[in-house]
Formats: structure tokens, C-alpha cells, sequence
């Protein structure tokens, strides 16, 4: 049954048990978001130290879907550098949006694997998506205020 | 399931006069046929939006294919066809919703637009500082925050009535916070999260006793009652065609004459004047004056047939047949564990807003939708009432004149199964 | 009449690149093949509105019987399917006029409402007293009276460019009005009495050299010929569905995003926000923004598919043939007694206004009804214009893809003979 | 062939030589009104004595219908009471209605009998009755006026 390709064990463990849930006081990357049809809200935040991501948390409420990418979200950027940060979002956008990713990139996705169920259920594809793009706005402000630096 | 219980409803179904047969209905819908992830269709998102019955698009395809032109302005034959049956088509609202005539009907692209008409013709028009407009804690965001830019715009204070515990609308606070600064009541006839359907008459003595107007926004109670728009005494009524069997694209403003002859223009352009000058122009008279541009008059036409249709059924069937359907679903649902239902259980129409257990209603929708069965979540479009409520959203499931006890027993079993799943 | 010149012209026709066989391009269209009055229907009241073909009537139907519920707020198979067909739809608008993504595409229901959400949330907004909005002579009352009532609102002043004797537009004038003040440039792409087709591209250029937006009324354009809002540079471009094939109920506001991006909502209500509370709100992102409640989706639907067939065809095609029957149509018509054309000879798109002697307009329109040849007659929502040229109205004739030289054939015979009767 | 009934001699003649146009100065009864749909336009003007219309008379611009139809009305109300005036005014737009008339009004349509092919082409019904709202307007708002003194 398709369903349990959606609802993998992974994914109903990181939604019954969130990893860095929370919020990090006074972050260097902040970002809040929601999605307004479903009403779903994630919540970023991140220390980051020469360019890498020190620690990473994310609060919020919604689907199990929506909050348990958020909460494999955080394992997954925390030690990257933002670069690579950014890369790896786009390359699991790529992945959730159905395409093959080129074989050079070396990215291993590891237990987010369990999110590619995602792909047949087009209706749910936004909440996989929120805490990524949630992220990537974040990494782009914080960017942004340290080129004008 | 409930076998028995079922025939004998169905029994006291067909002794309530017509002898109005369901599966006949059913095939008059073409898109109820289909299978839905390898199960037949269970279609409950009717507060949404309603299916199509095959007179409906057919009266369409019909009109485009033999009839279609420009309305009003045109001295020809295919013009003067199209022309008349919108304009037929008017009139079979007016009656619908015993209004006093034409000119009391204009037409709009949807419920929101009608809100919105009023909203800026006639509220910045006649609010000013400090002016108050009474509203609920369970209104759709499109009878909310059109009044919210009004207020913002003019210095007007809004005064939301809360609901009480058993999602009934608070009369005590309603009356009390109805003052001699009120100027405008704008109330939904029917909650489309939880069922409830308010006393409009009432409300509306209530508005005029100290001056005010009501605007009743009746996009979850046309569709499925009987409605008299001038026995309830609104001065605006607004709806929205697609709920009703009707096409997309096409909305209703009821309103007084004696109102909307004193309201300015809202969207302007062609057809809506009388003379114009470079600098400056004069009005048609009503309706015509609030429908600028080419109407969707398809639209319209296509919103009379679904008109026709209903009362070839009988509204008197649709709400008796929907409020059994109701109370059944009522009362299987309850039986699923850990769910708890929104909303009042008596005197409410067939929206039904619950939660099971702490699943999040969006995983319930992915998992009827694996069964087939097609139910909407979220807040609705009505956030405020999910605050209230002190939840993100809930799932809903909604009916129409088509859907069966058999779907509804379909419904319970796939609440089941998810709340198994989720252990 | 003219046989072999006619041939010559198919010959021409058909090198040009497809063999397009225009009785084949007929039947495509249903409505076309009828008896008015006892004649075979000659359709030419395009300007107003056009006829639709199968394959968009199908459309909706096929859609409305297997795929409906409504779009964005469905986590079920159904909402997918609408979801997904209604911003397919979007996209293919942005592939039509060349616009950079579907953030600039906002649907509404038809040209008018486009021209007044510009208005009222844009020009609200933006303009103070004393500001000056430019337009001309020609506009369809869509494009002159909500800048009437902003202008009455704000204290706007507006500057109405005149028409030469040829009934181009007076650019030297133009030039002249548009300065420092100048906040907007609201002109049409084409006129839909003359047929003149004004040169918007450098229009926005003399509007952008002094700072002031432009916005360009593409209602008798963009059905025609291809359009690149881009390469235009315009900053606004609004044009309706029911003139290119579509449905009724739809039109189409182009925009910059980062002027959309600037402007508070229009229309508000249902699925434009992001978050509501009871007192205050924040708006979803574009082009929801501006997308309040319901949007007739079906009509969007429609209205891709009827790009789908444009593109098909091609534009060029199109244009190119309608460019043939025009200049076939007005070397025919000239030769009807009495007869005044109104418009420019070169340079002009297939619409063909015309009087002839002291014969009322609407008793022109009759005679040719009764011969089956349906044109449209009076001040076309260009009263300003019908001033200037001091007349009451005109016999308008206008072109599509349809149309053969046989029908301009027609016509003509219908007015010598209504020349006769009056004489 | 049907147009020969729309445009009958009678017709074409009010058109071409309209009776009683122009304007009464001083009028007691006065309206104008106009088709915004294809802008015919119409003014009415008419002296009153003792309840009886003396003069009567109109302008404007518009189609044969609509100018010829004024011109009959002009010929069609002068010496009429203002009840008579109105009674004969309904019957006008009841026969341009397509309704049969009740054998006992006793009502004589005389050259108006020409506009009868109206009926025939809905399309212009607005231009012939147009000079008859108008005049009927007109009437009511001179009766209000003078019921009030
Ligand atoms: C030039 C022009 N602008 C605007 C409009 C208005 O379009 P719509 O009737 O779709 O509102 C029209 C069509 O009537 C037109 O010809
Ligand atoms: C109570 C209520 N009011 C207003 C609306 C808005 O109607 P529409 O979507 O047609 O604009 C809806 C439907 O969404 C509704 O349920």
C-alpha cells in the first residue's frame, strides 16, 4: 500500500519524537514561516560560527509530514558549512520534486531518503518542502546582512 | 453496517412526499462515477464546492455552442438570445431567494466579490470615524477582512461576538455589543466549519432597532435550504454559485433597492453608465450600475440551470435529506475513538468539523483520500475561529443532495483504520 | 464578386508557411454553422466577443465531469488534479505574452476588473493630488472611468490625448502632456472603433523617462497578434478572456512583480491571506495576493485551452489573415454608396467601423440581421470618441480567424441593400 | 418580408419628417432620458392645462424607431387628460408586449398600429418604447409635484 511509502517508520518516529526541537536564543540565522492553506508554521533557527552551522533547532506545528522533515532538516545541515548547506537544500528540493539527481554530486541523503514517498502524494509535497525553503530564505538573509558587512 | 436503520430511514425518506430517487440523482453527476485510488468516489468536500449535475454544463456547452454573444449591446439576433437568458437567469435567483425583483440582483465572480462590493461602495461611503461593525468569531475570512481594510481605512472599530462551548453564537454578547454606533451587523447564516446556523431574522430586528444594516453572508445556506431573503429582512444577502451546483466564476449580491440606489459605483467601465464624458459620467440604473465590463453571463446562465434543478428536487428535499444524512454521520463518527466533534449537534447543517486523537487533520485527508474518500482540513478560511478553538485546523467532512448513508458509513470506516494506523 | 482576386489572395495564403485550411478552422467551432433568419450565420461582432471552439468547450465539460473540486486548499486527488490545471493554465498566459513567471499573472473576470484592481490598489495607493494620469481619446470606457473616479477621489488631474483626422493617435500632443507629473500612461493597444494600433512601446519609454508607469489595455491586442509585455516594457497589461477564445468570467492583469509586490490587496477574503487574526491579517504571496476567494478556475481552465488552440494555429497566421480580410474588407466596403469608414486605412488592426448616409447605425444592424450578417452598432463604451467625431454611434465590423472573404462578401451585398431600401 | 413590417411607410415617414420636435419653452412637464446601450436619446416636453395636455413636443437623436415612435406620441397624447394620457400609455406598451388588450378599453392605436411589427424584433423594443417611459416618467413626476401643493 502506498501509504506506508509516505508514512515510513523514519518519518513517524521524527514526528512522534522531534530532534532540536526549540528555539536557539539570540541566532545568528532566524527564519518563520507558514503555509497559509494548510496552516502549518515552522520556525528556524541557527548558530553559525566561520561560516558553519553550529547548531540548528526548529519549532512549530503541523502535519506529520511537515514537522518531521523540519526535524530531519536539522540533523541533516548541522556541521555543513552554509555553501554546502545551500547545496544540499537545492539537491532535496530536486530530489522531492521526482528528478534524478546527477551521480557526481555525491550528496547522501541518508534516513531523509525516507521523505522521496513524498514524490506520489503531489498534495503533500508542500509540507515536505516548508522547513527547506524555511532554511534557504534564512541562509540567504543571513548572507545578505554579512556581504554589506 | 446499521442495515436495518438505514432501509428504514430510507423508508421514511420516500414516505416524505416526492418519491426522489438517490441513485437517480447520483447519475445525473457524471464526476461521482469515477474511482478515486482504486475506490469509487466518496465526494465530502461539498462545503467547498458542490459537483455538477450534467444539466448544468450541458446548458452551457449548449448555450456556446448554438446561442453565445455579447450580452446588452448587441441589435442582433445571437446577441438578443444571450441577453435574454441572462437576464432569465437573473430572474430565476430572484425567485430562488424571493427577492423583489431584478434590480435587487447583481452578479459577481463569486461570494467574496459580492462582500467586497459592499464593503467599498457602501462602506466608504456611508462609515466614518468611529462608526462600529458587529461581526462573529466564526465568519469565512471573506466576511472578515474586507470589514478589517474598511476599519483600517476609516477609523471604524470592529466588534467580533464570540462563540460559545457548544459552537452556538453568543446572543447575550451580541445584544449588548449591537449600540446606537453599530452601523453594520455582518453575520454568516451558516458556520462552514461548524454547522451552526445562526438567527439572522433576529439579528436583523436587532440591527434595524438601533439603525444599522445586516449583511447576511449566505454562501453555506442557499445551497441547502430554503431561504427568503426579504422574510429575514437583510438589506445585503451575498452567495456563491459554485457551492449550489453551479458553475465557478459566478457570485450574487442581494440587496435592498432603496440601498443600492444610494450607493455609489464600484468596479467601473463599460456598461455600467449611462453617459460619459472625458472628465466624467453618469450611472445606469440597477443592476447594471454594479456590473462593469462583460458579466460572466455564461456563468449566470449556467447558475439558473443549477437553479432549475434544485427545485425539480425540492429544497424541502435537499435539507430533509441532508439533515438525515447528518445525524447519522453524527452519530457513527462518534464511535471512531479519541474523536471529538466541532460544533452544535442539534439545529446545524451538514458540515461536520472534527479531530482524532493528536493525528493532524492533514494526514487524515492523505489517508481517507487512499480510501478514496474526499473530506477538506486546514482552518478553513477561518483562522480566528481555529484560535478560538485552539487548534491548527480540523478535518471536515460536508454533504450535498447526492451523497448516500453508504458513503458516510465509508467515511467511519476509513476514520478507523487512520486512527489504527496511528496507534 | 472578385473571384480571382480572391484565389490570388488563398494562393498567398497557403505559401505562407502551414497549409491552414480555413473551412477546417470552421468547424471547429460549432456556432458557426447555423441559419439566422433564414441565412448561414456570418459572425462579426468579434470586437465584442468571440465565438469558442470545441476543443475549449470540451475542455470545461471533460473537467467539470471528471476532475472537479475546488483548487488550493485540498490535501485530496481531486483539488490535486484542479490545482495543478488551473496553474498550467497560468503558465501557459505567461508563455502567451512572454511575462517573466506566474507571480506577474493575476486572474480576474474580465478586462474591466483587471483595469479597476490597478486602480484601486495601485493608483489608492500611489497617487496624490495633483498627480496627472494620461490616457486618450480612444479608451473603451474600461480604460477611462476608474481613472475618472480615482482622479474625483484624489484630486488626480487627467490629460486626455487627442486623435488626428486619420484617427491615429497625436503624438506630438502626447509628448507634450507626459511630464513630471505624469504618474500614469493608461492607453489602449488597439482601439476597438478605429482599429488603430497605438505605438505602446514608445509610449512607455516617454512614460518611463519622466518616471510614470504605463499600462497598456490589451483587450483587442493580445487576441490578434503576439504580444511581449517585456519587450513592450509595460508595466501593467490587462486584457479578456471571452475576446481569444475563452470562456466568459476570466480575464487577465499582467504585472510587474515589483510593483505587484508594492501594492496592498484589492479584493480580500478567503485564500488571499497568510495570516488572520480578528483585527488585522497578512497577505499571502503573489499572485494569490490578489486572487480574493474562489477564482473562476474552470474559466482559467477554459481560457488555456484556448491559447492551446491560438498556438496551434499560430499567431502570425492569425494575424496575417485577418490582415488580408481587412484590407479585402475595406477596398469592398468603400464601394457602398455613401459609405464613411472611420479609422485609419494602413497600419490598423480588423476592426471596422463605418456609416452609411444619414442611416441610423441600429437600422443598419437590423437589415444585415436579417440577412444573417451580425455586426454591432452604437458607442461601442466610447462615448469620448463618438463625441469627437460627432456621431451617435457606429455600424462596427470586426474579423477573426474565421472569417472568410465570402462573409466580407456578404456583408457588403447586405449594406447595398439596406442603402437601397433607405434611399 | 418581415423588415417591410418594421419599417412601414408610416415610419419611415415620422423619420423622415418628424412631427412636433422641438422644445416648449416654459414646459410643465419636462424628462429626458437616454439608451445608454446604444445611446438614443430623448427629451419630452409638454404644456398642461386643467389636467389636459395642450402641446406636446420632442428632440433627441436615434434610430427610425425610436425618433418615429416619438413623433407618434407627440401626435398621439396632445388633447389627452393626463389619466387618459397614461392609461393609453400602458395599452401602447402592452400591445409592444406582445399582449392581447382587453376588448373593452375601447383603445384606438390609430398610425401607432404601425409599430406593431416591433414585437417581431426584440432587439428593438428599447428604441420604440423609450419615448414612452419617458413620457410616462414624466407625467408621474408632474403629478407628484402638484399632488404635494
Ligand atoms: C479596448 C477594450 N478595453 C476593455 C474592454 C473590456 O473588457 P471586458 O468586457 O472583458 O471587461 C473591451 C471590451 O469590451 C475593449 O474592447
Ligand atoms: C461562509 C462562506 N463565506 C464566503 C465564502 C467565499 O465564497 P467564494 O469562495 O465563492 O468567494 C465561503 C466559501 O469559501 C464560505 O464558506
Amino acid at each position: 500500500m502506498a501509504l506506508e511509502e509516505l508514512y515510513q517508520e523514519i518519518i513517524l518516529d521524527h514526528y512522534r519524537h522531534p530532534r532540536n526541537k526549540g528555539k536557539i536564543e539570540d541566532p545568528d540565522i532566524h527564519e518563520h514561516a507558514t503555509n497559509p492553506l494548510c496552516g502549518d508554521e515552522i520556525d528556524i533557527s541557527a548558530k553559525v560560527e566561520n561560516g558553519v552551522i553550529k547548531e540548528v533547532k526548529f519549532s512549530g506545528q503541523g502535519c506529520s509530514i511537515s514537522q518531521s522533515s523540519a526535524s530531519l532538516l536539522t540533523e541533516a545541515l548541522k556541521g555543513k558549512t552554509l555553501e554546502e548547506a545551500e547545496t544540499f537544500i537545492a539537491a532535496f528540493r530536486e530530489m522531492l520534486a521526482g528528478h534524478e539527481l546527477p551521480e557526481d554530486t555525491g550528496i547522501d541523503f541518508g534516513e531523509l531518503e525516507a521523505l522521496r514517498g513524498v514524490t506520489k502524494f503531489p498534495a503533500r509535497l508542500k509540507c515536505a518542502t516548508l522547513a527547506w525553503n524555511t532554511a534557504q530564505e534564512a541562509i540567504k538573509a543571513f548572507e545578505k546582512t554579512h556581504s554589506n558587512h | 453496517m446499521a442495515q436495518e436503520n438505514l432501509s428504514a430511514r430510507k423508508a421514511v425518506h420516500f414516505s416524505s412526499g416526492h418519491s426522489i430517487n438517490l441513485s437517480a440523482i447520483r447519475k445525473d453527476f457524471p464526476v461521482l462515477s469515477q474511482m478515486i485510488n482504486g475506490h469509487p468516489l466518496v465526494y465530502l468536500d461539498n462545503a467547498a464546492s458542490t459537483q455538477k449535475p450534467m444539466s448544468v454544463i450541458q446548458k452551457m456547452q449548449t448555450f456556446y455552442e448554438h446561442d453565445y454573444a455579447n450580452v446588452h449591446r448587441g441589435a442582433y439576433e445571437l446577441s438578443s438570445r444571450a441577453t435574454d437568458e441572462y437576464e432569465e437567469a437573473r430572474r430565476k435567483i430572484v425567485d430562488f431567494i424571493n427577492a423583489a425583483g431584478s434590480k435587487n440582483i447583481i452578479f459577481t465572480k463569486n461570494g467574496s466579490e459580492a462582500i467586497n462590493l459592499v464593503a467599498y461602495s457602501w462602506g466608504r461611503h456611508f462609515l466614518n470615524e468611529g462608526d462600529e461593525i458587529v461581526l462573529t468569531e466564526m465568519e469565512h475570512h471573506s466576511n472578515l477582512i474586507p470589514w478589517q481594510l474598511l476599519a483600517e481605512e476609516k477609523g471604524l472599530t470592529l466588534r467580533p461576538v464570540p462563540i460559545r462551548e457548544d459552537g452556538t453564537l453568543d446572543m447575550e454578547v451580541l445584544k449588548k455589543v449591537i449600540f446606537s454606533k453599530t452601523k453594520l451587523v455582518a453575520v454568516t447564516h451558516v458556520s462552514n466549519v461548524l454547522g451552526t446556523i445562526n438567527p439572522v431574522a433576529e439579528i436583523a430586528r436587532l440591527a434595524h432597532s438601533v439603525g444599522a444594516k445586516i449583511l447576511v453572508d449566505g454562501a453555506q445556506s442557499v445551497p441547502h435550504f430554503s431561504v427568503d431573503v426579504q422574510a429575514l429582512d437583510c438589506d445585503f444577502f451575498t452567495f456563491s454559485g459554485h457551492k449550489m451546483l453551479g458553475p465557478t466564476g459566478i457570485g450574487v449580491l442581494y440587496g435592498k433597492e432603496e440601498i443600492l440606489e444610494e450607493m455609489p459605483p464600484f468596479l467601473s467601465g463599460g456598461d455600467m453608465i449611462s453617459e460619459v464624458w472625458i472628465d466624467h459620467a453618469t450611472w445606469n440604473e440597477l443592476p447594471y450600475k454594479f456590473e462593469a465590463g462583460t458579466p460572466p453571463f455564461v456563468e449566470a446562465i449556467g447558475l439558473g440551470a443549477a437553479i432549475d434543478y434544485l427545485q425539480t428536487i425540492g429544497m424541502d428535499w435537499v435539507w430533509e435529506h441532508e439533515q438525515e444524512l447528518t445525524q447519522y454521520a453524527l452519530a457513527q463518527i462518534k464511535t471512531v475513538p479519541d474523536l471529538e466533534i466541532f460544533g452544535p449537534t442539534e439545529n446545524r447543517a451538514g458540515v461536520i468539523s472534527f479531530k482524532i486523537a493528536d493525528i493532524h487533520p492533514h494526514d487524515v485527508a492523505t489517508f481517507l483520500d487512499q480510501e478514496g474518500v474526499e473530506i477538506r482540513t486546514g482552518h478553513h478560511c477561518a483562522q480566528p475561529l481555529m484560535r478560538r478553538l485552539c487548534i491548527p485546523g480540523t478535518a471536515r467532512a460536508s454533504f450535498y443532495l447526492y451523497n448516500t448513508f453508504e458513503e458516510v458509513d465509508r467515511l467511519v470506516a476509513a476514520l478507523n483504520k487512520t486512527r489504527e494506523f496511528f496507534k
